[in-house]
């Protein structure tokens, strides 16, 4: 312990020396944090250093080992180092898929060669990765790949497309599951493979959804040409490897609901109320309209009783329950509770949230109806609702198939 | 009240969607909004729409009208709503149901029958930015001068305000801003001087407009002296039915298009319509329109027969159809899933007319309200 | 037309004539209705009175033919004595499912030896009937048929158990399906079999509901001997007699919603605001709690507009469409708007709806509380939900199996 | 605030479960039901969990308690609620809580510390016929004299007031019907003159009575000084927890039973629980029930570190406990199908239980309003 009070010290004082002062007390959003790679354009010369200063101690992926990029770090020093950026109040160096999803999937299937390839220019920021999973066709069924992976030599001809690529406009290398074997069970014919979205015949095409732009698109594979050696696991291995990231997402969605991530502007239960006092009118303090005000306290209830539910399983993790696929449980409870929040924000503002832009809206009016859209998204993507709920049939209920 | 169509309406029913699925199918109506700016809808399809008698369909045969009534009306809006036809329906019959029922015979020869026949175009300016669905809420102002009124005051959400040539305008005469009369409903050209409109974009690309009256002076028979709290309600009520015959029209092509995905998507490699839990889900769905169906019939048929309980079903077929419309679009993009949430596929749209057209006319808790009012409890 | 309106006079003559006077202007329910039987006691002399003469003349089943102790009435004329009849406000003279179920179908399937045995009893109201379809481990899967029928001569020896058997003990005759071929597609080994419940062997019990004591019996079967000639249409036969027993059954039950069976005693709007005057207050004569008066407003409105749907229903069959598996909607629609206003209701009463008898409880809240009970069974029976369900996604909506 | 239980507390509820499981089966619930009259419970029962320190969980060691908190006591009860137990339970914590909170140490002494024990059963009679869900509705009358005090009134539901040897009586000093202050609790045996009883016959069959109070004397030590809205509060928030742990407890039984039919009834040749439609529902009803448990837990540890949000927890807990046992049970009774009707299936006890303990101490939308009222809005 004393070994990590010093690494805490040291720390510390490294992060007020090193850090850039005008980051520091800045409060974070995903949207505004640096998540790197040859088209990015960096919000400040801050952000710039601060990222270069990170990299450089291997703090952008503290435990990963120091020979691909990163700190060495030991689980207990990695908190350590989150916290001391919290107490500073220091928004992370570098967030993405790189770090959070194809980093730990080479780690422990990569070669070494691939290792030593990608993970320091993922530490170092310089390569933004995205991924390339749903298929048109497939939907909830994502075994079902249909992007074909044909050898010739040392190479593999990829042609197909996928669908729901967070942010393929903007990265560099998108991590695929590919059909290298269409004539065995769907799962053991696929291929996950590392594709340079540099290579000829790729393209991206943003997707505008109800609610108006996204970071979301559609990747085009026109018989690319891809190295075997980007084969990551082995050929028609892929579905093994896709799984254990699956897996990986998945706590990552429960933990993204947990910390609030799911219901988010609409956490505040005095937001709904706000709204329905300045919408519908007040009695003293007390909404004005009683059977908007019971929706209203309704909806507070549900949302804190869910943030109950997400504080005991995280009472329960401590205390070293592992956690099941009660995940669904938060997935589906989150994006409905989300969901039913929006619907009544909408159903608060009435005619001010027919607005889609321009003149007769406020800026706020026209965000909840975008957000309101957007979030009937939620229950279908990262499995959706149905999925969870047959997920809880079977795997917590034990019900027959 | 009989509850199914008849013949003649059938005939409607058949007539109105082939027009429509030929000359304002729903591909027209992305155009329309992709386009943006402009009217938002044909002209010359309005024209044709009031050449073919639709635009007139409840007023009398003496002013231009069809001599028939609300059940053949909401026939012909099920078949707009299908496609979500973007013509001015709605916008002209407030203002034509207001020149109808507040107009004497010299103004409804002088605006009202040019609007049936399509000629010119009229819009109802009631809301500001704080009326929500109260029909008394008003706080523009018309003060009598010598040779009539001037009028000032501000709207929101005028439908089809941009469009119009014409536009009635509910101006307070007497009273607080939420006093139940005092109301006056006003004539003013759209091009009079201290009129400025400013189109809107909504959500579901239906027209409207902000229209700002500043110090706009109109003549003494620019009144319509029929006004008052009885004569706006009919107004809105029919209003209102007809919208509620849209919605029928969305909710049931959404009902429909989503039945067709479910038997033809495959996942695991079977039709997702196959799976239980959707079917019994799309049941229900069918369910909620069908009850649909029979508010919206009841509600017509009563305003059409001056049955007494006429007010009761067209707040019984709003609120019915406002909260059916909801479901079955958000059960529709759930179902559809991923490409459900894409522009590119069309039954987002619906799901978002969905939403404005449960706001619009009043909301189902609102029409709740009225009901229990109405029910004397 | 002429001899139409000639048969009118001379009904309305002899009605006037011949129904008991202490009959006539009196209100008809089907508890307090003629079911007859070997143990039926009448509850007045009138009511005997009523039947004899009523079946004297063929009456009390107008349209069957006369030598079957039918009134060999017309369709046509049968109408207009049901609206002669309902001119005087005299009640039926015999109900029952003699004359519903089992008497149409023998007409249509009995032989004639049996359509002379059993036609005229039941048309004086000898003999009573239920019916032996539902068995305990069956449910909604009707075809499930266990009990067994084993052939020995000219006999079947019948052993095995019915429930939901409504009256059983108080009838003489059953009409059930048996399994008289276990060895082939369960549809195809079924007979129907008409069985007197005076032989031996034959054993009733009453079913208690959780609402308290019910019309359903379970009836049991152990080595019952029953004649061969006993059986409709074919031996192995059975599911298609029961097939076109069901529609008729579906249509009765279609009809009973359609003519404010369903949400019976419920239907009256204002009970639902009386009941929120009574137990949350008044202001004026708004319904003090704002919050109940909008469940109430909701509930009667829901009320409305499934009446206008049955409304619509009879328009479109006047008009000569065919009724169609839309029966499942107003089965759906129907019970579940019943339990919704009993749940209503029982919310309303609050703390006066935990009674189940005796002092401190009006018998309106009693009846409440167990109406409340007895309806959660309507989503059940006559075909739960789920089936309902899905009759409307196929027959309805096309989906797939 | 830990929302798990402690090592301790498994424990207790381990213990809990096989004691009820063994000793009060619904088997045994049903029995008593079946006998009516009497007690309706075990008086020895009651006397063996007194003894195993259940009856006095949340009280000081001091008078007899257990000094644990309410995180024990719904454990307790979450486990009654399994079976069913008709043991009187919230009766007594009624009644203690009164005492503690309102009762000075002589009063405590006297007929807390004996019911703690079990050799003294008390019961609350506080609500009245027109009370429902008022915390503040007593018309029963107590009138000063020389001596101490004269009690007239009648009161409704008295849990388990049929079987009290001690009667804790709610009566007005001063003060309309209604009004928050100027109620006073009053210790009265209830084999006083002037005190009738008559037991109720309940459709959950939880034990309960009509008390009828005719000029009863009582002495001016009778009278718990501490009684103000603050402390009844007090007391029936934790009362409500408490039914809260017996409702958890309650829906887990059921969803358990249910699960347990689904897995094993078969119907068209396979297991019901195999249908997808089924499985979503029962999905659902599993959330229903985990969110259930989070509102218990997070309520009993605000009570228990007097948290400030304590009361809108309790709130919380109650309305959402309120809605998801009586849809749990509902959807029960729907998938065991018509024998789930049946008196013989234990299931209905469960659909009447969560009924009626959801219209005991405040329904669901009486919680939200009190929680829209605690949160300011």
């Amino acid at each position: 312990m004393a070994d990590l009070e010093n690494f805490r010290a040291d720390t510390r004082n490294w992060l007020e020396a090193n850090a850039p002062s005008g980051l520091k007390g800045s409060s974070f959003s995903e949207l505004e944090g640096t998540w790197g790679g040859r088209k990015w354009v960096f919000k400040n010369a801050d952000q710039e250093a601060w990222l270069a200063i990170m990299a450089e101690k291997g703090f952008t992926a503290p435990t990963w080992p120091t020979e691909y990029g990163g700190g060495g770090l030991s689980a207990d020093e990695a908190k350590v180092l989150r916290q001391e950026m919290s107490a500073l109040r220091l928004p992370p160096a570098l967030i993405g898929f790189g770090l959070t999803m194809i980093g730990p999937t080479l780690l422990r299937f990569g070669t070494e060669a691939q290792k030593l390839e990608h993970l320091p220019k993922i530490c170092r920021g310089e390569i933004r990765w995205c991924q390339g999973y749903s298929e048109p066709g497939a939907g909830s069924d994502l075994a079902a790949v249909a992007t074909r992976a044909e050898r010739d030599g040392d190479d593999f001809i990829i042609s197909g497309q996928k669908v729901w690529t967070s942010y393929a406009d903007e990265c560099d290398w998108i991590f695929a599951l590919v059909r290298s074997d269409p004539d065995v069970k769907k799962q053991e014919g696929i291929t996950f493979l590392l594709i340079d979205m540099d290579s000829p015949g790729v393209r991206v095409k943003p997707i505008l959804l109800i609610s108006g732009k996204s970071p979301f698109c559609e990747t085009f594979f026109d018989a690319v040409r891809v190295p075997v050696a980007n084969v990551v696991s082995e050929i028609n291995a892929g579905w093994t490897v896709a799984k254990a990231l699956l897996g990986h997402e998945r706590s990552m969605i429960a933990d993204a609901f947990g910390g609030g991530g799911g219901p988010k502007k609409a956490s505040s239960g005095s937001l709904l109320a706000g709204l329905a006092r300045k919408y519908a009118g007040t009695e003293g303090e007390r909404v004005a309209d009683p059977v908007l005000r019971d929706q209203v306290a309704r909806a507070e209830m549900e949302t804190q009783a869910f943030g109950l539910t997400v504080a005991r399983s995280r009472d329960a993790a401590k205390a070293g329950h592992q956690p099941g696929p009660e995940s669904s449980l938060f997935k589906i409870a989150a994006t409905e509770l989300n969901q039913k929040r929006y619907e009544l924000m909408v159903q608060i503002l009435g005619p001010q949230a027919v607005g889609w832009e321009g003149p007769g809206f406020e800026e706020d009016e026209l965000d909840v109806t975008r957000e309101w859209l957007r979030s009937r998204g939620n229950t279908i993507e990262g499995g959706t609702s149905e999925v969870q709920l047959n997920i809880i049939a079977k795997r917590v209920l034990g019900l027959p198939d | 009240m009989q509850l199914i169509l008849t013949e003649d309406q059938e005939l409607i029913a058949k007539t109105a969607a082939d027009f429509l699925a030929e000359k304002a199918p729903l591909s027209r109506t992305r155009k329309l909004r992709d386009e943006s700016g402009g009217l938002g809808y044909g002209a010359d399809l309005w024209k044709e729409m009031a050449e073919l008698g639709w635009v007139g369909i409840p007023f009398p045969e003496s002013l231009g009208g069809s001599d028939l009534g609300y059940a053949e009306m909401v026939v012909v809006l099920e078949a707009a709503g299908r496609t979500l036809a973007p013509e001015p329906f709605l916008a002209s019959l407030l203002a034509s149901e207001a020149l109808l029922r507040c107009g004497d015979g010299a103004q409804q020869a002088r605006w009202l029958t040019p609007a049936l026949a399509g000629t010119s175009t009229l819009a109802l300016a009631f809301d500001e930015a704080s009326t929500r669905f109260r029909r008394c809420f008003v706080e523009t102002r018309a003060v009598a001068t010598a040779e009539g009124f001037r009028i000032d005051g501000e709207k929101v959400g005028v439908l089809d305000g941009h469009a119009a040539d014409t536009l009635i305008v509910a101006a307070r005469t007497a009273g607080d801003a939420d006093a139940p009369d005092g109301i006056g409903l006003f004539v003013v050209p759209a091009d009079a001087v201290g009129v400025s409109r400013q189109r809107q974009t909504r959500v579901d690309s239906r027209g409207a407009a902000l229209v700002r009256f500043e110090g706009v002076v109109v003549e003494a028979d620019a009144m319509l002296a029929g006004a008052s709290p009885e004569t706006i309600d009919a107004v809105f009520d029919r209003a209102t039915v007809a919208l509620c015959g849209e919605m029928l029209g969305g909710m049931q092509q959404a009902l429909d298009m989503t039945l067709g995905y479910l038997r033809e998507r495959e996942q695991f490699g079977v039709r997702i319509g196959s799976f239980q839990a959707l079917k019994h889900r799309a049941a229900r769905a069918f369910i909620e329109v069908e009850l649909s169906r029979s508010t919206v019939m009841g509600a017509a048929r009563a305003l059409d027969e001056g049955a007494e309980n006429a007010a009761k079903l067209v707040s019984l077929a709003k609120a019915h159809c406002s909260e059916a419309y909801i479901n079955v679009t958000n059960e529709a993009v759930q179902m559809y899933g991923g490409v459900g949430m894409t522009d590119e596929y069309d039954i987002g749209f619906f799901m978002k007319r969905a939403r404005a057209a449960s706001s619009t006319f009043g909301d189902a808790a609102w029409h709740r309200d009225r009901w229990a009012g109405l029910s004397g409890y």
